[in-house]
């Protein structure tokens, strides 16, 4: 093999470094205006997403594995960092959205208009991008958690850029508490990972027996530590208020590839051990399936855009869930096509719903920006205004329900694919696909309905309130990324055949052969892909067909504008539309029993001139307020006693510092 | 000096030593306890010295020297300016009084020896008995920063626990490695230095050096 | 020459027929009071007489007798340890029967004499009983005999609530021990391996070969129980409810002799039983023992109810047995026969020397109560001056409990020291060390008990009368009460200037149940020195000190009354004072109060002083108000939450109670059910 | 030339009968100078013991027999406690009369008489002093006892005979554990002989006084045995210090030339324990009394650690 000019490692890695310290030159408020730093930082994010996807493709395309050992010390062992194509896979969207969001920034948070904070988050979104990166590329466990730790952090401080908010700053608290217990789980993890391998060094892949009490306390703790950060159910809770409350390009970083690093981490766990037993594919089925359901119910609940949004991201990691639970299921029963295709459907949904859902947290941006309001019962007839905007953000919510021609449709096919594969298997694991793929379309179904609403109410129709009316387009800088995302999901949903090779090559890195390679089923084989592409652009052609004759139909066919026909009624108002939460109210009540939703009606209005009434609903963040909330308030209670022993008495501290040593003595000699 | 008189001259003042750690917990004014400790400093620089000669290991007499400087000198010295110069005369409250604690040293005392007695038994060093002294130091030391309110104290007890540390090294051991017993006092001067700042800080803040004002730093309620 | 044992069985047959025949001579109550209370001593006499002849014999006899359940007759036995306790037990019989001649017949004709001379044989009997039984059954009867009994006698004055609270207290703790010891001859007899009822025989638990663990568990329960009966704290607390209400005589055989069951009863079960222990059984028992005399100690001298206070003070002493027996324990534990012996017998000789001069010490506190009416310290004094006779008995009797030479306390004391003194040769390097430590918590507890009698005399006899009534109107007691006195004081010398010949003859005790002998060491230099172990260790000569002090006091008297030299009476000085009263002397609450500062923290000492003013001025204060309250901590921090709890579970088992028919038919039909179920 | 133990007995009877006074007054003498004031001279003692024995005696009115009986027992017991001790030499045949801790019981006789005696008139002052005594001696007495074990141990005796010869005749060493005790007996027999900074014997002040509060209504005869027995008191605890911890130069036998070189040491020791005594005196204030507790359990804490002592580093 030819020496190579630059190896795509060491783009990659110059990338992470350009991310992470893109915004670092604004922290010197006398060096920069922060006009100029952001251009700057923009133009380092852009360039290192160029630099960093190219190395990304380059490994995926060549499939190789390479392993670097850093040459500074830490008190553990020799920290490494490496590249194989899971990481790739994974570096696609961190490399991807960020730069997009990065651009998008440069006009939705621009210098001029958020003066204040624009330095804090620029530089921190900068650094939480690049140390995204640098996960996915730590070979060993302290340079995985420190890595962890500074995104983590700094996302934090992302969620709170508008922290004299007193609903930013809960939120971000809440966030930073849920993220610590996850890393809390972190710790507990790479504590018993080193304890079985005997060092800090990552195991090779399968070489762990799944089998041992130990290998489960690995697999548990790694379900709840990265379970914490990917925001599966139960544990989202931090998620919904975290995603509304962020600047929307954060949100769209977070909810597309920050979960999608919780993601990572699990697949990367799981991807040490061999001989997987069936209870954790059907956990993480299960999971899978809980979190779909509850979070596109949730959704639909939803009347705050961003929020909806958020829940949607629950949905979609729990998609993700099931394409690993069959994977895993699979894995275990020893059907390799069912390894494939769950594993290759999750991977491609960590992708697809990184560009989807940033395509739609970027679209909702836009819209909040021109609104000035993120409650969708407020909007109404953005497209009018945004036309633009309004037909990015249908390609996304096209994409996120699942619907062909584009993305969302192949990932989720595939999972499908496998579900089929796992019923046609006999035994426990095609029961548990048999009743998983129902659920699977339940989500589907659920999500279309949610996204008819949210388009139907924020796009068409009339505005609802003058003063939220939306005012204008959004200008190039922001519709630029958005262009792109929905490109990318298009070239997915059309040609999906192109990633093929690389999701296999993806998918053999985390769970090895057991059989020469070419007597195994090849991915292409085992899907549609090429029917998929062709059906799509059938799809396309049909519009692009249609499309001239409907013009002219429009064209041809007389127009008057005139009301809407109002029943007789007088005056129609535009706040007499169907609401969102109309819109909803059905499917609300088919899940009042998991969303609890809080009704505030003060009594319908009765007599011949009724006086003004109002109407509020509410669906709450049912696990937080039902189940968190009062476990916490009561566990503060029981151990209100065991508080007195924190009391501030420096004394007190060093006497309990005596006993433990007494005891620690006497422990030894007994 | 035959090597058993050293023996007993170490017994000695290992047994004053403890004395000293007792008189510790007993005195009730600063100064006293600055002395005390410059006092138990000079017990533990002759132990060292007579270990040092027992024994043949000549580098112990540099630790000799050193705790010499350090803990009799320099130490007191610095505490001695930082007494003066924050004003503190006063007598020190104690948490618990004064003989419960005494009582408490004993226990400690004899949980010490009880918890030396296997060393003892396989130890052939003629300091072997001395450790149970040591170990009781350090637990003195402790029993005092427990006991006692004024952020003078606790410090003198952290510094008796580094005394108890240092004999416990000596009488193990023989001594610790040169380059560790000289991070140490360099270790010990810069907290010196440290706790000087705190204190002078906190004295400034609470307008006490009572370590029960810093309670208020806690979390509300 | 009749056995012992015989002798033995007619003590108690004795006294059993007394108890049916006394109220035949209800009609002549001067005649039944005399002649009963004659009888009893005579029977008392006889238990002294066959107890001594058994230890000195070092002879074991035994019984059955054709009495008892079916398939298990009661059992006798006589060996050198129940001998010795049918000695201590005889001996306060004989003391305190001839007492109570006078001190009966003081209640003239308030309340039935039967009743109580009814009861005080009985208790007798039952304590002989106790000793003498050689199976569980028979055990539990003559257990439950004396505390029936002494039950009763308690509530002797009931009309009054204090004395029926204090009874059903003593009632209520004596069950929860009897209920012990119970279990713990449960668990002896189940490990035996004998059939059923064989294995309640004493002999069976003798050969018992028990596990480590059910040795504990038989020994703890059996403890538990006895602890109960002797009042080791925390669970003395009905000692100073029940002893001051009594009436005196009986205070006197309660505390000087009933507690004394208990340790016949420990020693029966850690040194006949079960042989084999761990040295921490002996840690525990000395452990607890050193409360107890501590703070049975304390405790008393926060007391000003005088038989309150010599209650706590048999805590107290109860304390030092313990003490004596834990060491002894240990030493038998680490196969140090000899040393185990001197512990043993400092024991046992404390045991002894406790009767006499607590009894002492109570018909002492009766005599007083008899003159004055009064229990209250505070409200007596200068009774040296009206009664001559009893003011120098009851200061034998305080000097012997403050453990000072040359009389009896003073001996049992310094050998117990000694035995601590010999801790350096237990294998153990803690025991070595920390033994030595409860030596100085027996000092402490002696001075301390020291400093109580200087201000249980100095307050009541001495000074000048504090109390309301007439001082003209107290007199001396009677004879028979003085003689009961004296014969106790005279023991109490006696016990203290010969331990030699004491020490000789119990030597046959820790011969039999720890295999060491001690009188061979100890009387090795004659009669006059007691060399417990070697001369060389230590020694003490009580006729030595004895008659010196007597010859140095003689010959300085002598000496300086050879010349003539006037001495005059004159009023007190009176700081220039002008009214002197007795009031303004200093009272016994006074004179504890430097103690009560230092050591009060071990207490619930509430103090109030309330000034009352005089007139507008406030250097003129018209007057003073001290109020104090000492309240037993263990009160509020064991009874207390135990009497809530039992409250608690009762009420909610009560709610089973509904008062309603179909409610209990179908708790019947429900346990029917449950029955059939376990049977099927 | 050999004496009899009995002479020697008697000679040593004689020794402190005789020479008491003449000993607390020389601490006396040895005070004033110190302090820088005029002494009485060192026979001023004898001067007042006769002067007592000559006066009548006045008597409260509400004294009782035990008020005369205690004189004459304190006075005895004490002259018992002196034939005990062994000062210049081991052969004493009374000493096997009672070993240490008997001792200690017998001083406990003289205090329980003497509180007994100050309640018996009945005035506050008495009953103040007899309280202070007791509690004193109750919280001296441990402490005391430990102090005594220590050199008990090391000698393996409690027998006074034994503990001076062990002692006497051992390689020199150097025990800890001795040199706690000995500082722990220091501070008790301060407090036991009624010294500062326990108590004053030189005040009739009401409030501070303790031991002289008890012997307050005593005259005559009866003050003066009291008062040839406190000095006597004195003495024996000197002596008792110096049979314990330090008795070299003791005569183990009859032998004369032994005897007087032993009377030499004794007399040399004495100097030098006097002189001790009375710089500790001069140098401290009284302290109050509800500090005693503490001062006395600093001597229970020595006599504590010299125990440890004891057992872990010898």
């Amino acid at each position: 093999m030819a020496q190579e000019l630059v190896s795509p490692s060491t783009l990659i890695f110059t990338a992470t470094l350009l991310a992470a310290f893109s915004g670092a030159l604004l922290l010197v408020p006398r060096f920069l205006n922060a006009s100029r730093g952001q251009l700057l930082a923009t133009v380092a994010m852009l360039t290192a997403s160029v630099l960093g996807l190219t190395g990304s493709v380059a490994v995926l395309l060549s499939g190789r594995t390479e392993l670097f050992q850093l040459s500074w010390t830490l008190p553990f062992d020799q920290p490494e960092i490496g590249i194989d194509p899971l990481s790739a896979w994974f570096l696609l969207p961190i490399f991807l959205i960020p730069g997009c969001a990065a651009l998008y920034a440069r006009s939705y948070w621009h210098a001029d208009n958020y003066p204040h904070n624009v330095r804090k988050t620029t530089f921190f979104f900068g650094l939480m991008s690049g140390f995204m990166g640098a996960v996915t590329v730590a070979r060993d466990g302290i340079t995985f958690l420190f890595a962890w730790e500074i995104m983590a952090l700094a996302a934090y401080f992302l969620v709170a850029t508008e922290d004299e908010k007193p609903e930013v700053s809960q939120a971000g608290t809440l966030y930073l508490i849920t993220t610590h217990i996850g890393t809390l789980g972190l710790f507990a993890l790479f504590s018993l990972l080193t304890l079985t391998v005997g060092t800090w060094l990552f195991p090779a892949v399968g070489s762990l027996d799944a089998s041992s009490p130990i290998a489960s306390a690995l697999f548990l703790t790694a379900l709840f530590g990265f379970g914490m950060k990917a925001g599966i159910m139960p544990f989202h809770i931090w998620l919904p208020s975290a995603h509304a409350n962020a600047p929307s390009h954060v949100s769209a970083a977070m909810s597309g590839v920050i979960l999608k690093v919780g993601i990572y981490g699990i697949i990367r766990t799981l991807s040490f051990f061999h001989t997987i037993p069936l209870w954790w594919g059907a956990l993480v089925l299960l999971l899978g399936v809980v979190s779909g359901i509850s979070g596109v119910a949730f959704a639909i609940g939803q009347h705050d855009l961003k929020r909806l949004l958020a829940y949607h991201s629950i949905e979609n990691i729990g998609i993700i869930f099931m394409g690993i639970g069959v994977a895993l299921i699979g894995q275990t029963i020893g059907s390799h096509p069912m390894v494939i295709l769950g594993c290759a459907g999750a991977l491609l949904h960590v992708l697809n719903h990184a560009t989807f859902k940033a395509l739609l947290f970027l679209g909702a941006g836009s819209v909040i920006h021109a609104t000035g309001t993120r409650e969708i019962d407020l909007m109404g007839g953005v497209a009018r205004r945004l036309p633009y905007t309004a037909l990015l953000f249908g390609v996304g919510a096209v994409a996120i329900c699942g619907l062909p021609p584009l993305n969302g449709f192949v990932s989720e096919l595939l999972i499908y694919l496998g579900f089929f594969r796992g019923i046609q298997e006999s035994g426990v694991a095609a029961a548990a696909t048999a009743l998983a793929a129902p659920a699977l379309a339940v989500v589907g179904g659920l999500a279309v309905a949610c996204f008819v609403k949210v388009y139907g109410i924020v796009f068409l129709g009339a505005p609802r309130t003058e003063e939220h009316a939306a005012h204008h387009e959004a200008g190039w800088q922001m519709l630029a990324p958005m262009t792109v995302l929905a490109l990318v999901c298009a070239v997915i949903g059309l040609a999906p055949a192109l990633l093929g090779g690389l999701l296999q090559r993806a998918t053999l890195t985390i769970f090895p052969l057991t059989a020469p390679l070419d007597t195994l089923e090849q991915l292409t084989s085992l899907a549609p892909l090429t029917s998929v592409s062709l059906m799509g652009v059938l799809l396309l052609v049909i519009l692009g067909l249609l499309l001239p004759w409907y013009l002219r139909r429009l064209r041809s066919a007389p127009q008057g504008a005139t009301v809407t026909w109002g029943c007789g009624y007088q005056r129609p108002v535009a706040r007499m539309q169907y609401s969102a939460s109309s819109f909803a109210e059905l499917l609300t009540g088919l899940f009042a029993f998991v969303l609890k939703p809080q009704v505030h009606r003060p009594g319908v209005a009765r007599g011949i001139f009724p006086s003004v009434t109002n109407f509020h609903s509410h669906v709450p963040e049912a696990v937080l307020e039902l189940i968190y909330t009062p476990a916490l308030e009561r566990l503060y209670a029981r151990f209100q006693p065991i508080r007195h022993m924190q009391n501030g008495i420096l004394q007190q501290y060093v006497l309990y510092i005596l006993i433990t040593l007494v005891v620690l003595f006497l422990s030894d000699y007994l | 000096m035959t090597h058993t008189f050293a023996a007993q001259l170490n017994s000695l003042l290992a047994a004053l030593i403890l004395l000293s750690a007792f008189a510790l917990l007993a005195q009730r004014k600063i100064m006293g306890l600055v002395h005390i400790f410059a006092w138990q400093g000079l017990l533990l620089s002759l132990s060292t010295a007579v270990i040092g000669y027992a024994s043949g290991e000549h580098h112990l007499y540099i630790s000799s020297l050193l705790t010499l400087g350090m803990k009799v000198i320099l130490l007191p010295y610095i505490l001695y300016k930082l007494v003066h110069k924050l004003k503190i005369h006063r007598d020190i409250e104690a948490v618990v009084n004064v003989p419960t604690t005494m009582l408490l040293g004993i226990i400690l005392v004899v949980f010490s020896y009880h918890l030396t007695a296997p060393i003892r038994e396989l130890s052939n060093l003629m300091t072997r008995s001395t450790l149970a002294v040591a170990l009781a130091t350090i637990m003195l030391g402790m029993l005092m920063m427990v006991t006692r309110r004024h952020a003078v104290t606790q410090i003198l007890g952290f510094l008796a626990m580094e005394n108890g540390l240092f004999f416990a090294a000596t009488s193990a051991t023989y001594g610790m490695p040169m380059v560790v017993e000289l991070g140490v006092a360099l270790d010990l001067l810069i907290a010196a230095f440290i706790f000087g700042i705190f204190f002078f800080h906190i004295n400034t803040t609470f307008e006490s050096l009572d370590v029960e004002q810093m309670a208020k730093l806690k979390e509300t309620d | 020459m009749p056995a012992a044992l015989d002798i033995a069985g007619f003590s108690v047959l004795l006294l059993l027929v007394l108890a049916v025949a006394a109220p035949l001579f209800r009609p002549v109550r001067t005649l039944q009071i005399t002649l009963v209370f004659s009888l009893a001593a005579v029977a008392s006499l006889a238990a002294v007489v066959a107890g001594v002849m058994t230890v000195a014999d070092g002879s074991v006899a035994s019984a059955a007798m054709t009495l008892g359940l079916p398939g298990l007759p009661f059992h006798l036995r006589l060996d050198p340890l129940a001998g010795f306790f049918l000695v201590v037990i005889g001996l306060m019989g004989f003391f305190v029967s001839i007492y109570s001649i006078g001190y009966v017949k003081g209640y003239g004709g308030q309340r039935s004499m039967t009743q109580m001379i009814c009861f005080y044989t009985l208790f007798l009997a039952g304590m002989l009983l106790v000793v003498l039984a050689d199976d569980a059954y028979f055990f539990l009867v003559a257990w439950e005999l004396m505390a029936a009994a002494s039950y009763f006698l308690v509530m002797y004055e009931d009309e009054k609530g204090e004395n029926r609270r204090a009874a059903f207290l003593y009632l209520l703790i004596a069950h929860v021990g009897a209920l012990a010891i119970l279990l713990a001859f449960g668990v002896m007899a189940g490990q035996s391996g004998r059939p059923v009822f064989d294995g309640y025989t004493f002999d069976a638990m003798r050969t018992a070969q028990l596990t480590p663990g059910w040795a504990a568990a038989a020994f703890f329960l059996a403890f538990f129980g006895f602890a109960a009966k002797a009042g080791v704290i925390p669970l003395h607390v009905w000692l100073p409810e029940a002893h001051p209400v009594a009436p005196s005589n009986i205070s006197a055989l309660m505390s000087g002799v009933m507690l004394k069951t208990s340790i016949y009863g420990i020693c029966r079960f850690a040194f006949d039983f079960i042989k084999e222990f761990p040295w921490w059984w002996g840690g525990i028992v000395l452990v607890l023992g050193l409360i107890s005399a501590v703070m049975g100690v304390l405790y008393a001298l926060m007391q000003h109810d005088l038989k309150r206070l010599l209650a706590y003070h048999s805590v107290e002493n109860i304390g030092i047995i313990l003490i004596g027996l834990g060491l002894s324990m240990i030493f038998a534990a680490f196969h140090l026969p000899t040393l185990a012996a001197l512990a043993l017998v400092a024991a046992l000789y404390h045991t002894l020397n406790h009767a006499v001069f607590k009894g002492l010490l109570f018909m002492g506190a009766g005599a007083v109560l008899h003159a004055t009416h009064e229990r209250n310290m505070e409200e007596m004094g200068g009774l040296i001056h009206r009664m001559p006779w009893t003011a120098p008995l009851f200061l034998v009797g305080c000097v012997s409990i403050s453990a000072l030479p040359p009389f009896n306390g003073f001996v049992s004391e310094w050998l117990t020291f000694q035995a601590f003194l010999l801790s350096p040769s237990l294998p153990h390097p803690l025991l070595k060390l920390l033994i030595p430590l409860g030596a100085a918590m027996l000092a402490l507890t002696g001075a301390l008990a020291a400093a109580c009698f200087v201000k249980v005399f100095g307050v009541v006899f001495l000074g000048q009368w504090r109390g309301h009534q007439k001082r003209e109107r107290i007199h001396e007691v009677g004879p028979s009460m003085r003689a009961g006195m004296l014969l106790a004081s005279i023991s109490c010398l006696l016990l203290g200037i010969f331990p030699t010949w004491v020490i000789g003859w119990l030597d046959t005790i820790p011969e039999q149940l720890c295999g060491g002998r001690l009188a061979e060491s100890a009387g090795k230099f004659g009669w006059m020195w007691l060399t417990p172990i070697a001369h060389g260790r230590a020694s003490y000569s009580g006729p030595m000190v004895f008659i010196g002090i007597l010859a140095v006091v003689a010959v300085t008297w002598l000496l300086l009354h050879a010349r003539a030299t006037s001495s005059r009476r004159v009023p007190i000085w009176d700081c220039g004072f002008a009214r002197l009263t007795p009031r303004m002397q200093y009272t016994a609450s006074a004179f504890s109060m430097p103690i009560r500062r230092v050591l009060g923290f071990l207490f619930a000492v509430r103090e109030q002083v309330e000034v009352v003013p005089h007139t507008n001025h406030p250097s003129l204060p018209g007057s003073l108000q001290y109020r104090l309250r000492i309240r037993d901590r263990f009160w509020n921090w064991l009874y207390v939450p135990q009497g809530d709890a039992a409250y608690w579970i009762a009420r909610q088992v009560g709610k089973l109670q509904q008062g309603r028919i179909q409610i209990y038919l179908l708790y019947s039909f429900v346990t029917l059910i449950v029955l059939l179920v376990f049977l099927g | 030339m050999s004496l009899h133990p009995f002479v020697i007995e008697l000679l040593q009877f004689a020794l402190l009968l005789g020479l008491a006074p003449a000993f607390a007054g020389w601490v006396k003498v040895l005070k004033c100078r110190v302090q820088g004031r005029t002494a009485p001279g060192i026979l001023q003692p004898y001067r007042d013991i006769r002067r007592l024995f000559g006066k009548d005696i006045v008597l409260a009115e509400n004294a009782s027999w035990l008020f005369r009986f205690t004189p004459y027992l304190t006075f005895g017991v004490t002259a018992i406690a002196a034939g005990i001790i062994p000062l210049i030499s081991v052969d004493l045949p009374l000493s096997a009369t009672a070993d240490v801790i008997a001792l200690v019981m017998l001083f406990g006789i003289v205090r329980f008489f003497t509180a007994l005696a100050g309640m018996d008139i009945g005035t506050a002052f008495g009953g103040m002093g007899s309280s202070r005594e007791m509690t004193i001696a109750s919280l001296a007495e441990p402490a005391m006892l430990m102090a005594i074990f220590t050199v008990s141990l090391a000698s393996n005796s409690t027998s006074l005979t034994q503990m001076v010869s062990v002692m006497a005749h051992s390689e020199f060493v150097i025990r800890p554990s001795l040199a706690f005790a000995l500082a722990a007996f220091i501070l008790i027999a301060l407090a036991e002989t009624g010294r500062i900074p326990v108590d004053n014997p030189a005040t009739h002040l009401e409030l501070t006084m303790i031991h002289e509060a008890m012997i307050l209504e005593y005259s005559g005869r009866h003050l003066a045995l009291i008062e040839w027995a406190g000095m006597m008191k004195l003495t024996l605890f000197f002596a008792l210090g110096i049979a314990a911890f330090c008795p070299w130069g003791i005569a183990t036998g009859g032998d004369t030339g032994l005897l007087l070189l032993a009377l030499v040491a004794l007399a040399a020791k004495l100097v030098v324990g006097a002189c001790i005594m009375v710089l500790i005196e001069t140098g401290l204030a009284k302290l109050r009394i509800f500090r005693l507790p503490e001062f006395l359990g600093s001597a229970f804490l020595l006599a504590t650690l010299g125990m440890i002592a004891f057992f872990i580093l010898e």
